[in-house]
């Protein structure tokens, strides 16, 4: 057992204890940004639930696939898709962003600034959206 | 006296590599398969996906992603959901926890054997 | 009322530098000893902290103990104890090197060598410097490292208010917890003070709000003499206002003191030559009692600029460029900025002198021990001594490891060979000082006097009475501004009647020690009739050895001024000479 | 010259009078150079004797008078009047913390946290003084510099929602500092220290809000400590997986 090291501790039933209110994401823009953040997976999860379910019926055949594609031009599921890619691109900005923090490459000793690391994040994301979007266009 | 083995790097790892792979990849999946091809703009390139590289791409973009979002959804939401709408204490966010942990992670091991099953067919 | 009763063996009293320094050598000295670490707020909040500029040792091949001792017993004007700065030369380095064992991010040369700097009054670069933040990592990588010994027990956030003795030793220490408002009784076989300065005593100071003489005092009241009281360090750069540090070390790497006409006016007063890099010893590497007076008959001279509080000169580091700001001084550009709203790359820094630091202090010997049996002394509130009648930038640094660990280490040794304190008539004493602190300093709605309003008239006498330049007649004003100060503030008022962090109380108990402190270096530097060092009377222009190459030792006279002796100086191997530059 | 004024609202608690905090108002006066805890200090001296709280440097280095101004962490010292005005200061203690009285927060939890990471040099074999000091370059200085300047103010802890929720998260100030410790070229501990940090209430309690390191009045990044220290951890078990015998 460890020894205690501070003789002297406050009372604790002397204190007064605050509590983290209930809303407390809205008391600072940056928390409610945050929660965005993390709100952002319901968003991509769901959507990717739904892909995997279309990937589903696409190995069935593509009658099988013809049979469910109609339900997604619904307006429902458009406004969901809608909503989904604007989160998702919020995903991958603010992603970046964290990323820079985490990495901090140095070449010799320069050390890369962070707004080039979110740069060239954002560079490959291009080329990466734009290989897949080859795929559809030019196949 | 040995530590119980730690999992939290485990779920972590997942967490990131979904996470950028996420950033990456899943936008322009959303805009192709959400919007451009049900709006008509373009058309789903069906026969692609018997290419098995493209059968691993996909297993491999839909787990990770899928243990990304898990992870945020147990984290941040449940932790905080909870503790703040019915106040409870830590102990019995303990107490909770645990199933709610096997059943987000569990949710996207499931979604992921499905993705590798449903492309290694 | 039953009191609670601590018992260890040895007792630190404030948590600083001296203090961790103290336990850390303590611990190590001996096992099984337990130690109690006792301050008044958490140890990281002490004010070893603000010390920027750095720690002098002799590091290099082309330095010597001796040049290192010669410039300390030079710039102490001769009153410095000799044998006490051969101990502390010697055992510099190593204590140096062992912070560095334990962590503290010495700045380094690029072959990773301890990198030394240039400093006011010593003849070669040997202040070893963690940037500009010396003092903060020195105190964080003590503390820090103090968490390691388990036999280091903290007492946080109590308010040591008496010494208790018996039969002519030390047995303990009364504590106000703030938390509960309630005194305990901490017993043990040797008590360390390690409280700092007082230099809260005055209006315009460095030092921060804590440093209230509490240590000083305690030793004062329990009959120990209070040595060298009335030499009180000017820093020459303090913010005008705030008194906040522009540590020395920025005229170390090249900074220039001029005057409202764009002067270098140091080389008006036997410094020059002004030459474009520092040179040691000359110019603004004077040291700081000298670089102080020449800002007063600068002012004289009414080559100041005027502000909103009162004059000041400019110390430029323009020339010496960003890269070098950002790199050596970089606490100095983020003061500057922050509280003066100025840029030192592009703007010179407007400064005045400010009370620093007291060479005097609690009278020990060099292993820290004071006249008191089982009661020792360290660091600004003991007084060795090394810094004479001015101490020289970046000793005092030096002096808190060297004789910290010299008094953890002897008290330790004491401790070892003592019995356990008895503590039958403890709790007795303990109710005695709960109703002193209860009657006199809670709920006091009779009283006129706000402690507040006397702490701003002993400040502002202490800095008309005992200031940079001194007078017969100024003196004893406020040696009797004292006396009637002293009188008044037993009608003081307080409001607060609740236990729980009083500090209403707390700064009253502080004021009460402040104004002890006071009269001790008032009366002290009355009684002197020379100048040296720091002590500089116009009445008394001259050094004057034959009398007064003497310590004072001022002890305390219930219901009067302390009575004040004097003994002689220590000297081994340097015969006074002339103090030039 | 006419007396100006700026009105601060503070928070109150004194447990022996007080159910719960209240916010009592001062009218102070208003000077361009003054900072909150000046203002704090003139109602102390003039005003109100019974009000409490933590400072001592007044320069921004001891880290004791950390308080909410405003709704932000802030080092009172160095929270200027003039970027408040026209409006009126609200002072309150610094939030997540339990409150002992008025504005001091009780920190004893933290002080636990803070050795329970160890904050020390750790070496398998001490070098004797007598042989001089451990060669450090400046760059092996710069690697770990930026995280050795927390003052231990704990603004971090205030504006961290997990610490909020989860009071025993050992949190940004703790971690950042056994970050510092791991990073120094002197210390062979990481592993002692990575036990307790990597453990529950560890790092992984951190879910990246990142506001720890925007209120840090010594821009230490203690959010990026605790990211790095997960990626650390992350391909240290990854490398153990794949080359087993490179574990100790």
């Amino acid at each position: 057992m460890e020894k205690e090291m501070i003789v002297n501790r406050p009372d604790n039933s002397k204190m007064y204890h605050p509590h983290m209110p209930t809303a407390w994401w809205f008391r600072k823009w940056s928390y409610f940004l945050f929660m965005l953040r993390e709100l952002t997976s319901v968003f991509i999860a769901v959507f990717l639930v739904v892909y995997l379910f279309q990937i589903y019926h696409i190995t069935q055949g593509a009658d099988a696939y013809w049979e469910i594609a109609g339900q997604f031009r619904s307006g429902g599921w458009i406004a969901f898709h809608g909503v989904a890619l604007i989160f998702a691109i919020y995903h991958s900005l603010s992603w970046f962003k964290t990323a820079a923090v985490i990495l901090t490459p140095r070449v010799g000793g320069w050390m890369v600034p962070p707004w080039m690391v979110v740069a060239l994040h954002i560079a490959a994301w291009l080329a990466a959206s734009a290989a897949v979007l080859m795929l559809y266009v030019l196949i | 006296m040995k530590k119980p083995i730690s999992f939290a790097p485990l779920w972590w790892g997942l967490f990131a590599g979904g996470g950028m792979a996420a950033a990456m990849l899943v936008p322009i999946h959303i805009a192709l398969t959400g919007l451009a091809v049900p709006l008509g703009w373009l058309e789903e390139p069906l026969w692609l996906y018997q290419h098995w590289l493209v059968k691993v791409y996909l297993a491999g973009l839909i787990s990770l992603s899928l243990f990304h979002c898990a992870h945020r959804i147990y984290h941040p939401l449940f932790h905080f959901a909870h503790r703040v709408y019915f106040s409870l204490p830590s102990f019995a966010l303990r107490l909770i926890g645990r199933p709610v942990a096997i059943l987000v992670y569990g949710g996207a091991m499931v979604g992921a054997a499905s993705a590798i099953w449903i492309m290694t067919r | 009322m039953k009191h609670e009763i601590f018992e260890h063996d040895i007792i630190i009293v404030g948590a600083g530098g001296a203090g961790l320094r103290a336990a850390i050598a303590a611990a190590e000295h001996a096992e099984h000893l337990s130690i109690a670490l006792i301050s008044k707020v958490y140890p990281m909040r002490s004010h070893t902290v603000s010390a920027e500029g750095g720690a002098a040792g002799v590091m290099r091949d082309n330095d010597s103990e001796d040049t290192h001792a010669k410039d300390t017993i030079f710039g102490s004007d001769f009153l410095a104890d000799q044998d006490a700065v051969e101990i502390l030369v010697r055992e510099a380095p190593g204590e140096l090197i062992q912070l560095e064992h334990w962590g503290c991010p010495w700045s380094r040369d690029p072959d990773g060598r301890i990198s030394v700097r240039p400093f006011g009054g010593m003849t070669v670069n040997r202040t070893v410097f963690a940037a500009d933040k010396t003092g903060f990592h020195m105190l964080h990588a003590l503390f820090q490292t103090s968490l390691k010994y388990d036999a280091i027990v903290r007492y946080d956030e109590c308010f040591v208010t008496s010494l208790l003795t018996d039969d002519g030793r030390v047995r303990g220490v009364t504590n106000l917890n703030l938390y509960t408002g309630k005194v305990q009784i901490v017993m043990a076989k040797s008590v360390i003070i390690c409280t700092g300065g007082g230099g809260r005593a005055f209006p315009f100071t460095t030092n921060a709000a804590i440093k209230t003489g509490d240590g000083m005092a305690l030793a004062y009241r329990a009959g120990v003499g209070l040595k060298d009281m009335e030499f009180v360090q000017y820093h020459p750069t303090g913010l005008p206002g705030t008194g906040i540090l522009i540590t020395e070390a920025s005229r170390g790497e090249g900074g220039w003191l001029i005057n409202k006409h764009g002067h270098r006016y140091l080389q008006d007063y036997g410094l020059g030559p002004a030459t474009d890099t520092p040179t040691h010893r000359k110019m603004e590497l004077g040291p700081r009692d000298i670089l102080s007076r020449c800002h007063m008959q600068e002012h004289q001279k009414g080559n100041t600029f005027e502000g909103p509080y009162g004059h000041y000169l400019h110390l430029d580091l323009r020339h010496l460029g960003e890269e070098l700001i950002d790199s050596k001084l970089p606490f100095v550009r983020e003061l500057t900025r922050n509280y003066v709203g100025i840029d030192p790359v592009v703007d010179p820094i407007p400064v005045r002198p400010v009370v620093h630091y007291m060479m005097g202090g609690i009278h020990t010997d060099t292993d820290g021990k004071t006249s008191l049996e089982g009661l020792y002394a360290a660091g600004e509130c003991a007084c060795v001594s090394i810094n004479g009648a001015n101490r020289l930038g970046s000793n005092s640094l030096t002096e808190l490891l060297v004789f910290g660990a010299r008094a953890g280490r002897s008290a330790a040794e004491f401790a070892l060979n003592q019995p356990s304190p008895l503590k039958s008539p403890i709790d007795l004493l303990a109710g005695d000082e709960q109703k002193r602190l209860d009657d006199n300093f809670l709920k006091k709605e009779g009283g006129t006097e706000k402690v507040a309003g006397l702490r701003q008239e002993m400040q502002i006498a202490m800095e008309d009475g005992v200031g940079i330049y001194r007078n017969e007649g100024d003196m004893r004003k406020t040696c009797d501004t004292l006396q009637s100060l002293r009188e008044r503030f037993a009608n003081i008022r307080i409001e607060d009647d609740t236990s729980i962090f009083n500090t209403e109380r707390t700064v009253a108990l502080e004021l009460d020690f402040t104004l002890d402190v006071a009269e001790t270096i008032a009366n002290s530097a009355l009684q002197r009739t020379e100048s040296r060092g720091s002590h500089n009377r116009i009445d008394y222009p001259e050094r004057d050895d034959e009398n007064y190459l003497k310590h004072s030792l001022a002890f305390r006279a219930p219901g009067g001024p302390p009575k004040i002796e004097h003994f002689p100086v220590t000297i081994t191997r340097w015969e006074p000479e002339e103090r030039k530059y | 010259m006419s007396e100006e004024t700026i009105t601060l609202n503070v928070t109150r608690y004194r447990h022996e009078k007080d159910r719960a905090p209240f916010i009592q108002s001062y009218q102070v006066p208003y000077r361009e150079d003054w900072v909150v805890l000046d203002a704090l200090n003139h109602i102390k001296d003039e005003l109100d004797g019974t009000l409490s709280y933590r400072w001592s440097c007044r320069m921004g280095v001891c880290g004791s008078c950390g308080m909410m101004v405003n709704g932000e962490p802030k080092l009172t010292c160095s929270a200027f009047l003039r970027d408040y005005r026209p409006g009126e200061i609200r002072v309150e203690p610094l939030e997540n913390f339990p409150v002992i009285r008025d504005l001091v927060i009780d920190m004893s939890g933290f002080m636990d946290k803070l050795t329970s990471v160890q904050p020390w040099i750790i070496r398998e074999k001490e070098k004797p003084v007598s042989e001089g000091e451990y060669l450090q370059t400046p760059d092996q200085l710069d690697a770990y510099q930026q995280y050795s300047q927390c003052i231990n103010c704990l603004l971090c802890y205030s504006a961290c929602p997990i610490f909020g929720l989860e009071t025993d998260f050992i949190g940004p100030a703790a971690i950042a500092l056994a970050y510092r410790y791991n990073l120094d070229s002197r210390d062979e501990g990481s592993h002692r220290r990575n036990d307790v940090i990597t453990d529950v209430n560890g790092v992984w309690e951190c879910t990246f809000v990142g506001e720890c390191s925007v209120v840090c009045p010594k821009h230490v990044d203690p959010a990026a400590a605790i990211q790095k220290l997960k990626v650390e951890t992350v391909s240290g078990m990854v490398r153990g997986f794949l080359m087993p015998w490179s574990r100790k």
